[in-house]
């Protein structure tokens, strides 16, 4: 084992049957170079003080279950490592603009109730029977709709929206990423039904662009170019509309 | 206590709960189902897996070779009938994942691709690049979404099961948002709660991962089977024991000893080709990997690094694009924890404890021997793995024995009514008082890291790649006092809102009653059969006396009692296990038997 | 419901002065503060447009307006304003595209913005060019 | 969900935004700073008769109308959207001012560049 140093880690601690509002705590964490911010949690649940609440599972980056402020940027724990913070302190707090369950806990219900209201599975276009065989699709339409499908829900990217923040109703970029997941997916034809998600005011409207939260998120799913590339499809099916009465975008 | 009351309840929300959900709902939407989950589904540890999902694809892949493949990998202590229907039924889960809009790699001609895995003669397992777990399981997890009998409660905690005038009638669970407790009452329960791989101290398993499920069995009389067969996966992260998958072999990587040598040529693995070879070498299966792994390390020809000694997976000569393009997460993962460019540098790698074969017995329907109970998933023993697994099996076993346990669950449920309220709410009051009696333990007893730590590396001590009689007895003896020690453990959190600790210690209770299964049945084994290796003059495979299922039955406050099954046999009679060129000629032996049977 | 546990009571932190904690969002605002230079500039276009119609004796007020050094300090600042506007415009040029594949390939975002910026080079030395060829 | 009717203001806010982007800097640079001072420009190109000949030429007079208009209704749109980013949620209020605004001086520039050309 490599020879520990210590660093200051300060957690902001909330609990709601005693604390009025949330307050800083500092630890005294002993540090390799090996080590990710969750393991210095660890280090303070197991060794000094059990009553620290956060949430983990993979600590390999990809349950999603670890977002947390880190100096004020929205990360997975386990994917940050104490050596790029040193000296320290580190400053950890639950995720931005998301309400705190407790300690480092957020809730994660106002989220999964979005992801569950835009239909996020496959509608498909054309029906097809088990005996029939997978539906056909190259490398290139997989390439389209590929990079959406890597969302691990983590939500850093909600914490990274100051939108978000301003109006928790903003379906928000995760979502919409998703959403967009099956738009683009070559076997989805349930577009026009997921399209007045979009056109609500808590649909792209409420995105103003700010490019955060793609910076943000650990996987490049890029959500702000979902929600943002579907202000034009938005806006053709507002106008168009007229036209098509069933507002079927292409 | 609030109660709710539904058809059939599921504990876990991994792929094979999630499958079990949507089978119900599929075929029956007048049944009520409770989803219930430690974790938000897309947590749950079936994330977590890389590599893929066997099933026979390809024209010149049969289902015969897929069957000897499984049954040979797991040392064939497989219930042969129920690989059979697994290997069957494999394909069509594929294509069905597909039809919910799994994003499976694919082939310039739009089909789904395959790649070559560990122990599989014949490229099958299905991927979607090295995410493959993720995908199907948000693929699962979305598409549970679309029937609305599926009820979730998600975050919550299943602290036990409720087994009423002999059949499984419900279960007890705390809603961690608030520490309250809930009574789900059902007709048929579905444990899917995953594999146990924290038990270990080195593991690729998530924090989760606690055998919570097989020890809410064990303790209500069902037997746990075969749980001395352990996986030890080859290549793994050291200190942290993250996965490097399978797929970094399959896509042609080598497995280099501190000389630059490929040692698993010195292990009947052999020959040594550039390109990989189903069944040899680098695509050995996983435990002749890791003890080609303990040999070398005995011999001295590891590395030795700051988290022990070390062999290095070589990816160099695959170049960074075909790297970025087939194994990205891989590559992502060396960089970031490492420091290691894998286009650059070969990866320091250790086995690691990967997999438990074993579980909860059931039958090749999924039922329990408690009416009522079934199981599906890592937790489960439907008996496909035998003796050891083969990589991309536990995936595909995850769609085929979800969606059985669903649908005999769902028959089941059928046929019995719910149980008397009062006696039910009774039995849910004394399960409540246990739980909550850990939150009023004194201070001032045992801290929960400190006991977790040593049951841990008394597992591996005792239970690792190799074992001996006299250190898995002293594991045994380390497993009953930290079992006295536990009734110590103490809490600082005695709040119930969001109070981890509390569940951790519960946590605590279901690892030691697992570890303990694992290692009085491992004790028992006098035999060397896949995982399970002896030095101690059991070096050897033995049919005469342990071609048996072993059972491990809760026993109060002692260890467990151990007992044997036997293991159904149909079309291949145990033979030797070989793979690279042996292998090859072991087969072709095994033709021409067969031939003159036929 | 009738659940025995203790009472969530999730904390909602406050928004106040978001902009300052992050310098993505300081660049942000800022970016959107450029809006405030494209109004001026839009109202000063105006009222050349208005004094115009109103004869020559208006328009020449105008000029002399624009001749003031305060005039010619607050255009440096629209100026510098209507720069940061458009290298910021084409800075998130690519979020609001969709895929685009250019020989089965997809074109990287850094090339939208390039490609943007280039176009506003292009652009500015068609108009100066067109200025100088007008004057005479 | 109820639908927005952002469309009808993000389509000229993004219009006005290009343009801004494409021609905006040069603009400027050629009346407010070049012209004013001298400096690259001569003061011709924006006498009282060259100016006029602009103005009363089709093509160019839409153009000019269109850059003003744009340029408001780009910037009115992001102001009213950062006042709610700073947290004032003055509502129609703002809603009314800011559009409003734009809306006047595009009719003011309109009537009077029609008034130009007549
Ligand atoms: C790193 C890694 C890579 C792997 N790669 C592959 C691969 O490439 N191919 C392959 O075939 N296999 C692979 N495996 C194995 C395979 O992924 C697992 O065996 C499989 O995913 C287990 O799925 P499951 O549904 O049984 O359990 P899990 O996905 O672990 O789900 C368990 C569920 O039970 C819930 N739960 C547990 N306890 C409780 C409780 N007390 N109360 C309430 N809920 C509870 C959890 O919340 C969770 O929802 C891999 C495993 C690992 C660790
Ligand atoms: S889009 Fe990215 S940041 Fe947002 S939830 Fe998904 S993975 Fe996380
Ligand atoms: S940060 Fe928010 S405002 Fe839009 S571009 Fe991203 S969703
Ligand atoms: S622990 Fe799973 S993402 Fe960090």
């Amino acid at each position: 084992m490599p020879e520990p140093k210590n660093i200051e880690i300060c957690v902001l601690r909330y609990h709601p049957e005693h604390d009025p509002e949330p307050a800083w705590r500092s630890y005294q964490v002993p540090c390799t170079d090996d080590m990710s911010v969750l393991q210095g949690l660890q280090h303070i649940k197991d060794e000094i003080d059990g009553t620290l609440g956060f949430r983990w599972s993979c600590r390999m980056a990809i349950c999603g279950s670890c977002g947390m402020m880190v100096n004020g940027k929205p990360r997975l724990s386990c994917q940050t490592f104490l050596r790029d913070l040193q000296p320290g302190p580190v400053r950890i707090e639950a995720l931005a603009h998301l309400p705190i369950e407790r300690d480092l806990i957020v809730d994660v219900g106002e989220f999964v109730n979005k992801l569950e209201a835009i239909k996020p599975y496959l509608i498909p276009r054309e029906p097809r029977t088990l005996a029939e065989g997978e539906y056909l699709q190259t490398p290139a339409q997989l390439e389209r709709f590929e990079q959406y499908t890597s969302c691990i829900n983590c939500m850093l990217c909600y914490a990274a929206c100051p939108e978000y923040g301003l109006n928790r109703d903003f379906i928000g970029p995760g979502v919409i990423a998703l959403l967009h997941r099956y738009n683009a997916d070559s076997r989805d034809g349930g577009q026009a039904q997921r399209q007045p998600i979009l056109n609500a005011e808590e649909g792209v409207w409420s995105c103003m662009a700010v490019g955060y939260c793609s910076e943000v998120c650990p996987k490049q799913v890029d959500p702000a170019n979902a929600v943002n590339q579907n202000k034009a499809v938005s806006a053709r099916d507002y106008f168009l509309r007229f036209l098509a009465p069933k507002g079927a975008a292409p | 206590m609030d109660v709710a009351e539904v058809d059939v309840a599921i504990v876990g929300a991994g792929g094979a709960g999630l499958r079990a959900a949507i089978a119900i709902a599929e075929s029956d939407p007048s049944l009520s189902v409770a989803l219930i989950s430690k974790v938000y589904p897309m947590r749950s540890h079936t994330v977590a897996a890389e590599g893929g999902a066997a099933a026979v694809t390809q024209a010149h892949d049969t289902l015969e070779a897929h069957f000897h493949d499984t049954v040979a990998g797991g040392d064939w202590l497989c219930e042969q009938d129920v690989v059979e229907y697994f290997v069957g039924q494999a394909h069509q889960e594929m294509v069905q994942m597909e039809h919910w809009g799994c994003p499976w790699s694919r082939k310039p001609d739009g089909h789904a691709n395959v790649r070559a895995f560990g122990g599989m003669k014949i490229e099958r397992t299905w991927f979607a690049a090295d995410k493959t777990g993720f995908h199907m399981l948000h693929t699962l997890f979305q598409t549970s979404i679309r029937y609305p009998s599926i009820r979730r409660f998600d975050e919550h905690f299943c602290v036990d099961l409720i087994v009423e005038a002999g059949r499984v009638q419900g279960l007890l669970a705390i809603e961690i948002a608030s520490g309250g407790f809930r009574l789900i009452r059902a007709r048929s329960v579905i444990i899917a709660t995953g594999g146990a791989g924290r038990v270990f101290r080195e593991n690729t398993n998530g924090g989760i991962v606690t055998g919570d499920g097989m020890a809410l069995a064990y303790r209500h009389g069902v037997p746990l089977r075969d749980m001395e067969f352990v996986q030890y996966h080859p290549t793994c992260m050291p200190g942290t024991g993250l996965l490097f998958t399978e797929a970094c072999r399959g896509e042609g990587g080598f497995l280099l000893n501190k000389d630059g040598y490929r040692y698993l040529q010195d292990y009947g693995l052999g020959p040594a080709e550039p390109t990989p070879r189903n069944k040899a070498m680098e695509l050995g299966p996983r435990d002749r990997l890791s003890q080609a792994y303990w040999h070398e390390k005995r011999k001295g020809r590891t590395l030795s690094g700051p988290h022990g000694e070390v062999v290095h997976l070589d990816l160099r000569h695959l170049g960074e694009k075909r790297l970025r393009e087939r194994l990205p997460q891989i590559y992502e993962l060396a960089v970031q924890y490492l420091g290691v460019d894998p286009a650059a540098a070969p990866i320091p790698v250790l086995p690691a404890v990967h997999y438990t074969m074993g579980g909860i017995s059931a039958d090749g329907l999924t039922a329990a021997p408690l009416a009522g109970l079934y199981s599906a998933g890592e937790c489960s023993s439907v008996g496909i793995h035998g003796a050891n697994r083969l990589g991309s099996n536990s995936l595909t076993e995850l769609l085929v024995f979800g969606r059985v346990a669903g649908m005999e669950a769902a028959a089941y449920a059928r046929t019995v009514p719910h149980g008397a309220p009062t006696k039910i709410g009774a039995l849910a009051e004394e399960a409540r008082a246990r739980a909550l009696a850990i939150l009023a333990r004194p201070s001032g007893g045992e801290r929960i890291a400190t006991l977790r730590r040593e049951m841990a590396q008394s597992m591996e001590d005792g239970c690792g790649i190799y074992r001996t009689a006299a250190a898995m007895q002293a594991t045994c003896d380390k497993l009953a006092e930290l079992q006295q020690r536990y009734r110590r453990v103490q809490i600082d959190d005695r709040s119930r809102v969001w109070n981890t600790e509390w569940l951790l210690a519960i946590e605590l209770g279901f690892l030691l009653d697992v570890a303990q299964a694992i290692a009085h049945s491992a004790l028992s084994r006098r035999e060397s059969r896949g995982s399970h290796q002896r030095l101690d003059g059991f070096a050897e495979r033995d049919d005469a006396h342990f071609l048996k299922h072993s059972l491990a039955f809760h026993d109060g406050d002692g260890p467990p009692r151990i007992a044997y099954g036997p293991v159904k046999i149909t079309r291949s009679q145990p033979g030797t296990r070989a793979y690279g060129a042996a292998g090859e000629q072991a087969d072709a032996e095994r033709r021409a038997r067969e031939d003159v049977h036929a | 419901m009738n659940l025995d546990g203790g009472v969530p009571r999730p904390f909602v932190r406050p928004m106040r002065g978001w902009w300052r904690r992050d310098p993505f969002f300081v660049r942000y605002m800022l970016r959107e503060l450029t809006a405030v230079a494209v109004l001026a500039y839009a109202v000063v276009l105006a009222v050349g447009v208005v004094r115009l119609s109103q004869g020559e004796v208006a328009w020449n007020g105008w000029l002399a307006a624009l001749r003031a050094p305060w005039s010619i300090v607050l255009h440096v600042l629209i100026l510098a304003a209507m720069a940061v506007h458009a290298w910021s415009w084409f800075q998130i040029m690519p979020k609001t595209l969709p895929m685009i594949f250019v020989g089965g390939r997809r074109l990287a975002g850094a090339t939208i913005t390039r490609a943007g910026w280039l176009a506003t080079a292009l652009t500015s030395i068609a108009l100066f060019a067109l200025a100088r060829w007008w004057q005479s | 969900m109820k639908r927005s009717n952002a469309p009808l203001f993000w389509l000229p806010f993004g219009a006005g935004g290009m343009l801004a982007a494409l021609t905006g800097t040069m603009l400027v640079f050629i009346t407010g700073i070049a012209v004013p001072l001298g400096w690259t420009l001569r003061a011709e190109l924006m006498s009282y008769p060259h100016v006029l000949a602009l103005a009363q030429h089709g093509w160019a007079r839409g153009l000019l109308l269109a850059v003003i208009a744009l340029f408001a209704w780009h910037a009115v749109h992001r102001i009213f959207h950062s006042l709610h980013d700073l947290g004032i949620h003055s509502g129609a209020t703002a809603k009314l001012v800011c559009y409003g605004g734009a809306f006047a001086l595009t009719v003011i520039t309109a009537a009077s560049l029609w008034s130009i050309a007549h």
